[in-house]
């Protein structure tokens, strides 16, 4: 898979998005929820990087740092060669037909007030000087290509069924030809049978214009139908990165292992005989991490050393990276070889 | 099919309407169905298919707009709809537990935890204050509450998603009840939670023998936990079978949809997922034909003039449907 | 979900927005019977005075204190004035500085509620504003500003004209705080919406975002609060009248009718009964139109 | 929440400064003369003499300091002293006098503070007492004819102006009935059960006036929140766990839509002090709104101006309370 | 028998805000303190002096005033003590006089010690009265309720800058009056009871009295003809139709009587137009037009007073054609021509004085329009006047433009105002004036040229039209020099002859009071001159 080595197009680093606690008489900052606590990843072009992780682990924010609709703390977000982070208003504006989003909440991330038309216009009438009738043909254009009737172009959202939504929402995604969209949970709204609809038309318009996905979920089986690669998140960091094969056939970290075992399967049998880890406790809150490995208050592995150091970011196999110490021990213990192996199989899949 | 212990529950024909500004929406039709004591029944079926209705149907906990316009709900053999309203209130209290969908606004934010598990074993136990308290706690622990004693005293808001889920389910439990209705009770909450809480069921439901009423759009939560599985479409229940029996063989169209376009994390991965294509039914008039016509691959004329009736199909297991899967021909009835 | 999806598959003819609302509207009730009465008031104090032509200033000494007959529907009062005709001539004064106090004070707060609710900055600094123009106690100042400015504005404008300014003006200021706040409220709320983080994530620009995305949506508070702000600028102007303040008293309005003419209760009933019908009505129709946009315009009781 | 209080406190400083301010310098503006209600028999040279007498010929500054160090040290000391008993330095200090009385305001305004608050104070229980059951059987049965004479008749009370209102009553329940005196006297002392016969006699009209208004306001808001809450989650889960009607309604969702209601009364109070100035001069109740009515006609600046400043302290002081009856209603608040 | 009757009942709708006649002029708390402090003399209800505290007033005849007029002698009847017990002394009136002239007190009857030069106290019962300059009308000080005697024990403290402060004094005087104030609280209700050591022991009938105070006149009246609830009140001011009918219920009737005041319009002689600026209504630049006779004349030709009256005074109020309408023997009858309504009159004479006709229905002359800006102070009865006057005027082609002015800045003579009734910046302006006790000498000096309000005096003048003739003022000296009465009437018919002519007034309504009694109220008598209460020792219930 590395030999391939196609075009790093997103290149995030050390990224950390703090919001600031105000408290008491006079408001002052009393802590910081690390939101996002120091992520670096890259994404290549034309591929998915999966993101999962728990509710409120920082998913969102994640993908709004890196398209700057929040200024990140600290950090570098690199896509296509040009910083976003550092970008002055200006220069920010001419970048966003780059990079473009798709929101959870197909009802919540279009104006009510707007007819179809005016909504997947709006990025045309910022930043090209289309004419009304260029701009109605562009629409009609992009309403073909996410499979909407081109009559319904000037009815509002609310005529319409979630999944039309939500590709409402695409098409605006689309109207400017960006390179990378972050998807944030698009189909956790919508119906069991409509998100396949939705997914599927990510999948066809990737690889019709060559899109790169960051393709944030907690859907962990949808992750692995669409992404080429999966991050796993918890409480701000990334825990996990690897191959999608190799990280649900053999996940390292035990967060994803709780993670992975813990998804029903809707398979009565398999189910029967599945074992489910099952964890601990709640969530901490990102105001108040605990010390050393955030997961160390739920984790059934837990050992002393987790509740003091933090565990670092390791490449243990290529593209297999891991914050643990439970592998970094066991690495130490059996050097490379069953990783090796999957290594193999998985540049074979590829 | 109803050849096991007494059934706890039995529902026959029910129907139930809301009457909206813009006309009636009939949200559940001739629904019946059964539960036996110490049975768990799942209940599927895509957004909008009147899983909750059906269910609020049954103790009459309806919004103001709806009516049950027919039908039999017998609890026990005693018919609910006929019950006055001190006895429908026992019965409400003592008998059947109830989870509802979203924990985040099921629970009244200005009183405590405490109070409000307290208010139902005072009301309905006879309980005293500190005999009330002192079950609470127990109750809280049951389902995995730290700190149980503590906690009594907070807030709704002070506790995460996950928990409030719990005291909703503790809520539920407080006077041990002879059935459970979850509607979707794990559907807001991460995975790694809705495990703690299925385990948490099974657990229960082995020690307390309740019959429960799981209702979810997760075939994968299904088939971790029931018994039996009921697939609702257009307020109207189009399967019903066994758990096995069900993802085995399914025989409706939509249950087979659905069962197709869900990715799994185990297994094979499918290159592209199956859609359902279509729009969901219109709910405005009471069905002449079969609610899953418009979006059927099996669709044929019969489907579209009559509203097909439930048939046995043998192994416990019924369906409304005119076509039948294993011959790839209509049924001949 | 379903009811909307349900909604398209019947119609197939593209629906606007207005035409939705209206649809909504026309099917409250009392709304329509407000609309009714509201425009039968507008056109009694428009039109009216062309079919009814007696001069309301004039003074029909021997006709003083009639009663309700044909030639003075409404009676005269004590100094022989058609009772009817100045209900219709105050009747547009009246509403003029119901629908113009609306208007500055609508403008007014829905530019500051907008303003602090989306600008982080400015939030701290207008909401104090708002906080200091809450509580300053509005009736002495009202006096105090009226008696400052009314010569300067009378010789700019006129008399009528000037004291109109000045009224509007006051009633205007002193009552935008509430839309300012529930602007705000609403906007914090809609900054965080989806569809603006979308906008932003184009690249709109702020201004835009706030015209194009911001303000359809907080229209609904603000036509409420403008039939509201209506219907308490009225009553405001009439107990300013009543407090000798506002209009000059051969100026009529309905407030300073059914001031002159309180006295009169016993004795021409129906010089306090008309002016105060009208009003009433005004204020009662306009309340009932607020109510019914505002069922009309909340997107959630629409969907349903 | 407590340092929200203090905070809220401590914001309320400047704003009242500011405010302070604005009404001391509108007020200093105003073209009207303490001398200008006197006869016209009175010579010019006199009125001179009295304005120099009441320091009026002090430059602007002077004044206002004058007036802060009176309002806001002396006068609290003097009340201090007054109900404590201990004495600060010699107790002979300048305080805010009115022109016209010559007294000392704050004399004048804790004179009159009784029947205010009595007839207020009534006013806004009655409101409640009237707003509340009508405002909660209008949300429970929405639609009902109940709900639309409900909504009509408190949209007409809205739409009354109180002067209006005030004089009907007296006319009806005065003249023609003879059942209420029209005229509110503030030195009735209570002592026995005919007295206070007496006393709610002549408290019924302008209380009722006040009150009505006041709950018309009321239970459109109690009904529209009881109407949000009504539709609310937990209501099923009351209902679930078998609790009867009556406690749903009048325990679980009242309670919550009290919330928002309890903040508007707290809000609405300075402003009835504000409507109750009409209806003081009506019945003549003779309460602080008719103190600063008369202040405003007899131009007695320092009057009106600590009247003014006063119910800007109310307003302020409401708002909070407002702010923090919401905390102290609302769990998810009080534990910011 | 004292104290017989119970409970007096009286309301004032404008309350009184202190009990100190001294410290504020106001009519209200002058009456309101006539209960508890007396004058040494008083006006009765036709305008008669009467002695008071005194047996006999001191007159050129009995000796009692010096023959150069520069001295008057008062002596203190017998055995008249404060409500205290202390026995009233002349010490009490020479404070009094103290009191008042103290230049840091702010008294507010000043002017009825206007060249006193010294008071004393000859012995414990006589009081001397010097002054420094002739006086032929002496009764100044101490007669009538403007300037009563105080008590000097009570008061001592107070004089000066520390008036102000003694607020348990100015609400609660001692005095020698029937009654003693109990409480008092401003601006609300005064209580009294009767004065235990009045000098007639059969009197006062009531054995207190509740004077409350708030409203307005309408509610006021009602509250004693139509529910009975008050005993007496005062000054209504409402429409005569309304009083009719309330009287009509029975409960109680209303008394009236005419003093001296006048409703009248102020005509400016000088030009008040904004564009002088500093010299607007200064006698720099005369009016365009209200300085002809003509027009004057013919603006109060064409004046239906009946019609004013009618609707705005009723029984209170009779058409009058003088600025000084009364006492009888100073009543003017030379100007009786305007008290007939005579439009055609007032059109023939502007037509011949040149003013023609315009299209729009207003006369011009030289390009100058009849078109006149009146003012008055805001106050219904004056605005309902204002109007008929407009429609009046409006059949004469004089067009009207109407203003009302609050009468707190109308009155308040605030330098920073523009529209005080000083400094006129309108063409004409309508209020009413009178003057204190009977005698008319200084009230008929207010249109001497020296009286003119200019900037140069800040505006400090009571000669509102800006009228000024030698003539007239060597009229104003004569009357100061003479002491017969019949001269002294002369002299005042002709200086309100001269105004008249001049038309630099026109008088409409001769203004009298109107006040209402219960049925049962007995003894009251009505009085103009002096405080309406006057008699109130005399006052008793109806069996
Ligand atoms: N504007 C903000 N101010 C303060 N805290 C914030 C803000 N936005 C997010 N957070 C906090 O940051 C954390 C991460 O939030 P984020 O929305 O990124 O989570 P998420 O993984 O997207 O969760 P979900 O699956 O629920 O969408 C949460 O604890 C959240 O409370
Ligand atoms: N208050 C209401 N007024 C009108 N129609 C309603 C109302 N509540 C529910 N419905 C309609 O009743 C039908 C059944 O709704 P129900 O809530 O039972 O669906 P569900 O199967 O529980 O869906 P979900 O999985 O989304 O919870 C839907 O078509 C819905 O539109
Ligand atoms: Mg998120
Ligand atoms: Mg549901």
């Amino acid at each position: 898979m590395s030999e391939a080595s196609p075009r790093k197009l997103v290149e995030v680093r050390d990224l950390r998005m703090y919001f600031d606690i105000h408290k008491g008489i006079l408001r002052r900052k009393v802590g910081e929820v690390k939101a996002v606590d120091g992520l670096s990843f890259d994404i290549h072009e034309g591929e998915t990087l999966g993101l999962v992780g728990e509710s409120g682990c920082g998913k969102s924010t994640t993908g709004r740092a890196i398209l700057r609709l929040y200024d990140p703390t600290d950090g570098s977000v690199v896509i296509d060669g040009v910083d976003v982070a550092a970008l002055d208003a200006g220069a920010l504006r001419k970048a966003r037909p780059q990079m473009q989003m798709i929101f959870q909440d197909p009802q919540a991330s279009l104006n009510p007030r707007m007819t179809v038309a005016d909504i997947i216009s709006e990025p045309l009438r910022e930043h090209t000087d289309m004419d009304a009738k260029a701009r109605l043909a562009r629409v009609r254009e992009l309403m073909d290509a996410v499979g909407l009737n081109r009559r319904y172009a000037d009815r509002y959202p609310h005529e319409f069924s979630g999944g039309q939504r939500q590709r409402i929402g695409i098409a605006r995604a689309l109207a400017l030809n960006p390179k990378f969209i972050v998807c944030d949970e698009p189909i956790a709204a919508l119906d069991v049978s409509i998100q396949a609809q939705v997914v599927n038309l990510l999948e066809d318009l990737q690889r019709k214009l060559g899109l790169t996905y960051l393709f944030i979920s907690h859907d962990l089986s949808m992750v692995r139908h669409l992404a080429t690669r999966v991050a796993v998140m918890y409480l701000g960091k990334i825990v996990e990165l690897a191959p999608r094969d190799a990280l649900y056939a053999r996940p390292r970290h035990p967060y994803t292992q709780a993670l992975l075992s813990a998804v029903p399967v809707p398979d009565p049998q398999v189910e029967a005989t599945r074992r489910h880890i099952i964890l601990e406790g709640d969530v901490p809150s990102p105001a108040n991490p605990p010390k050393g490995c955030n997961f160390c208050t739920r984790c059934p592995k837990v050992m002393d050393i987790c509740r003091e150091v933090v565990p670092e970011f390791r490449e243990h196999t290529k593209g297999h990276v891991t914050a643990c110490h439970l592998v970094d021990q066991e690495q130490d213990a059996s050097p490379l070889r069953d990783n090796d192996k999957i290594e193999v199989q998985h540049g074979e899949q590829l | 099919m109803r050849d096991g212990p007494a059934p706890l529950l039995d529902v026959a024909d029910l129907k139930t309407v809301f009457h909206t500004r813009s006309g009636d929406v009939h949200a559940v039709n001739s629904v019946s169905f059964s539960v036996a004591p110490g049975e768990l029944v799942g209940v599927v079926g895509e957004s909008g298919s009147g899983k909750s209705v059906t269910m609020m149907s049954l103790m009459n906990l309806l919004p103001g707009a709806a009516e049950v316009v027919s039908g039999e709900v017998l609890f026990e053999g005693r018919d609910v709809r006929r019950m006055k309203r001190r006895e429908l209130l026992t019965l409400r209290g003592r008998e059947v537990g109830f989870v509802f969908q979203d924990p985040m606004t099921s629970l009244n934010p200005v009183f405590t935890v405490g109070r409000q598990i307290t208010e139902r074993l005072r009301k309905h136990m006879g309980m005293g204050k500190g005999a009330a308290r002192g079950r609470a706690a127990e109750l809280l622990k049951l389902v995995g509450i730290p700190d149980a004693e503590r906690r009594l005293g907070d807030y709704p808001h002070q506790f995460s998603g996950g928990m409030r889920q719990r005291v909703m389910i503790a809520i539920a439990l407080a006077c041990d009840p002879k059935l459970l209705i979850a509607d979707e009770p794990t559907t807001a909450l991460d995975v790694t939670i809705q495990a703690q809480i299925l385990e948490l069921i099974k657990d229960l439901r082995r020690k307390l023998d309740m019959g429960i009423v799981w209702i979810t759009h997760d075939l994968g939560v299904v088939a971790g936990i029931a018994d039996r599985v009921m697939v609702m479409y257009g307020g109207q229940i189009v399967e019903q079978a066994p758990v096995g029996e069900l993802f085995a063989r399914p025989q409706h169209p939509y249950t087979r949809a659905l069962l197709q376009t869900l990715p799994s994390v185990e297994g094979t991965r499918t290159e592209r997922l199956t859609t359902i294509e279509g729009q969901p039914p219109q709910l405005d008039a009471h069905p002449s034909s079969c609610a899953f016509a418009e979006r059927c691959p099996n669709a044929f004329g019969r489907c579209m003039t009559e509203n097909p009736v439930r048939l046995d199909v043998g192994h416990q297991h019924d369906v409304a449907c005119w076509w039948d899967p294993a011959t790839g021909e209509p049924r001949n009835v | 979900m379903t009811a909307e999806a349900a909604v398209e598959a019947v119609e197939d003819r593209p629906r606007t927005l207005a035409r939705d609302v209206w649809s909504q509207f026309t099917a409250h009730r009392g709304a329509m019977a407000g609309l009714f009465v509201f425009t039968f008031i507008v056109l009694m104090v428009t039109v009216g005075p062309y079919i009814h032509t007696i001069d309301p200033t004039y003074l029909d000494f021997r006709a003083r204190n009639a009663p309700v007959s044909w030639t003075h529907p409404m009676g005269t009062d004590n100094l022989g004035r058609d009772v009817l005709a100045q209900v219709m001539q105050g009747g547009r004064v009246s509403l003029l500085v119901g629908v113009t106090a609306m208007g500055i004070a609508i403008v007014l707060g829905t530019l500051i509620g907008v303003m602090a609710g989306y600008f982080r900055r400015l939030d701290g600094p207008l909401m104090r504003l708002t906080d200091l123009f809450l509580a300053l106690p509005i009736l002495p100042l009202l006096l105090v500003i009226i008696l400052l400015f009314r010569d300067t504005l009378r010789t700019m404008f006129g008399p009528e004209a000037g004291i109109f300014l000045l009224v509007v003006f006051i009633i205007g200021i002193t009552s935008w705080m509430q839309t300012a706040r529930i602007v705000r409220g609403d906007v914090l709320a809609l900054k965080e919406r989806e569809f603006v983080l979308a906008a932003k994530s184009i690249g709109t620009p702020a201004y835009r975002i706030i015209l194009r995305h911001i303000l359809p949506n907080v229209l609904s508070p603000i036509m409420v609060s403008a039939t509201l702000g209506i219907a308490t600028a009225i009553i405001t102007e009439s107990a300013l009248s009543f407090l000798g303040l506002g209009f000059p008293s051969d100026f009529p309005t309905w407030g300073r009718l059914l001031f002159d003419g309180k006295d009169f209760l016993d004795l021409t009933p129906a010089r306090v009964f008309w002016p105060g019908l009208v009003l009433s009505l005004t204020v009662l129709s306009v309340n009932y139109i607020g109510d019914g946009l505002r069922d009309a315009l909340d997107p959630h009781i629409r969907g349903r | 929440m407590f340092a929200y209080t203090i905070r809220r406190l401590l914001f309320a400083i400047p704003t009242l400064l500011a405010i302070s301010f604005i009404i001391f310098a509108i007020l200093d503006l105003a073209p009207s003369d303490p001398t200008g209600n006197l006869p016209l028999t009175i010579p010019p040279e006199v009125r001179e003499q009295i304005r120099a007498s009441m320091g009026l010929d002090e430059p602007f500054a002077i004044r206002y300091l004058l007036w802060l160090n009176q309002f806001f040290i002396n006068e609290p000391l003097n009340l201090i002293e007054g109900w404590t008993g201990w004495q600060f330095g010699d107790g002979d200090r300048l305080r805010v006098t009115s022109w016209a009385t010559r007294s000392p305001v704050v004399d004048l305004i804790i004179e009159r503070l009784p029947q205010t608050l009595w007839v207020v104070g009534m006013s806004q229980v009655i409101a409640v007492i009237i707003a509340v059951p009508i405002g909660v059987i209008s949300a429970y049965r929405q639609y009902s004819w109940f709900d639309q004479i409900g909504t009509f008749v408190s949209m007409v009370g809205f739409s009354i102006p109180t002067f209006f209102t005030g004089l009907v009553f007296i006319v009806v329940f005065s003249v023609n009935l003879g059942w209420f005196p029209s005229i509110y006297d503030t030195n009735h002392r209570v002592t026995d059960w005919d007295s206070f016969v007496f006393q709610i006699q002549q408290m019924i009209m302008p209380t009722m006036v006040l009150a009505l208004a006041t709950a018309a306001q009321l239970s459109r808001y109690m009904r529209a929140s009881m109407l949000d809450n009504l539709s609310a989650d937990y209501v099923r889960t009351a209902r679930a766990k078998g609790l009867g009607e009556r406690v749903v309604v009048w325990i679980h969702v009242l309670r919550n839509s009290m919330i928002p209601v309890v903040t508007v009364i707290a809000l609405n109070i300075p402003t009835i002090f504000g409507g109750a100035i009409i209806t003081e001069q009506i019945f003549r109740v003779n309460g602080i709104g008719q103190l600063l009515i008369i202040g405003i006609q007899g131009a007695d600046i320092p009057l009106v101006q600590t009247l003014t400043f006063i119910f800007a302290i109310l307003i302020v002081l409401f708002n909070l309370i407002a702010d923090i009856l919401y905390g102290i209603l609302d769990p998810r608040i009080r534990y910011e | 028998e004292r104290a017989s009757d119970g409970q007096l009942n009286i309301i004032y709708w404008q309350a009184p805000s202190i009990l100190n006649p001294y410290l504020s002029g106001g009519t209200k708390e002058l009456e309101a303190a006539s209960l508890v402090i007396e004058p040494l003399a008083r006006y009765d209800e036709v305008g008669n002096m009467v002695p008071w505290l005194v047996d006999e007033i001191p007159t050129v005849e009995n000796g009692g005033v010096s023959e150069d007029l520069t001295q008057i002698t008062w002596t203190i009847s017998e055995g008249i003590t404060w409500s205290d017990g202390t026995p009233l002394t002349a010490e009490d009136a020479v404070f009094s006089w103290q009191y008042c002239t103290d230049p840091a007190g702010g008294c507010a009857q000043l002017s009825n010690y206007t060249d006193v030069e010294s008071v004393e106290a000859v012995d414990d019962r006589t009081i001397r009265i010097t002054f420094s300059v002739p006086k032929p009308f002496p009764y100044g000080p101490f007669v009538g309720a403007q300037s009563p005697i105080i008590q000097k024990a009570q008061f001592e403290n107070c004089l000066g800058e520390r008036a102000p402060t003694c607020t348990d004094e100015n609400f609660a005087p001692i005095g020698t009056g029937p009654f003693v104030v109990t409480d008092f609280k401003a601006n609300d209700v005064a209580t009294f009871e009767a004065n235990a050591n009045y000098r007639d022991p059969a009197k006062p009938a009531f054995a207190t009295v509740n004077f409350k105070g708030g409203g307005d006149a309408a509610s006021a009246a009602r509250s004693v003809l139509e529910t009975g609830e008050f005993d007496y009140a005062w000054n209504l001011q409402v429409e005569p139709e309304i009083l009719r009918q309330m009287a009509a219920a029975g409960q109680g009737e209303l008394v009236s009587a005419f003093g001296t005041s006048v409703e009248r319009i102020m005509v400016n002689f000088t030009d008040p137009d904004p564009a002088l600026g500093e010299e607007r209504a200064t006698l720099a630049h005369p009016h365009p037009f209200l300085t002809d006779p003509a027009v004057t004349r013919a603006l109060s030709l064409a004046i239906d007073r009946e019609i004013l009256v009618e609707a705005g005074y009723g029984d209170a109020g009779r058409p009058t054609c003088n600025v000084l309408p009364a006492p009888e023997i100073y009543a003017s009858t030379n100007n009786d021509w305007c008290l007939e309504y005579n439009p055609e009159e007032a059109n023939r004479l502007l037509d011949e004085a040149g003013w023609e006709m315009g299209s729009d229905g207003v006369r011009t002359k030289d390009g100058e329009r009849l078109s006149v800006l009146f003012q008055t102070s805001t106050n219904s009865v004056r605005q309902g006047t204002q109007a008929f006057l407009k429609q009046m005027w409006e059949q004469i082609g004089v067009e009207t433009e109407l203003r009302n002015i609050d009468a707190s800045v109308f009155f308040g003579g605030d330098q920073s105002s523009p529209d005080t009734f000083q400094k006129f910046f309108a063409d004409l302006e309508m209020y009413t004036n009178n003057f204190d006790g009977t005698d008319p000498e200084r009230y008929m000096a207010n249109w001497a040229c020296n009286e003119i309000p200019s900037p140069e005096n800040q505006w400090l003048g009571s000669n509102m039209p800006r009228f000024c003739t030698p003539e007239y003022d060597a009229l104003v000296e004569q009357m100061g020099e003479t002491a017969a009465l019949e001269d002294r009437a002369a002299l005042a018919i002709q200086m309100n002859d001269m105004l008249m002519d001049a038309g630099a007034i026109i008088p409409l309504v001769h203004r009298g009071g109107v006040s209402a009694k219960a049925a049962s109220l007995e003894g009251v008598l009505m009085n103009e001159w002096d405080s309406e209460l006057w008699n109130i020792a005399d006052w008793s219930r109806a069996e």
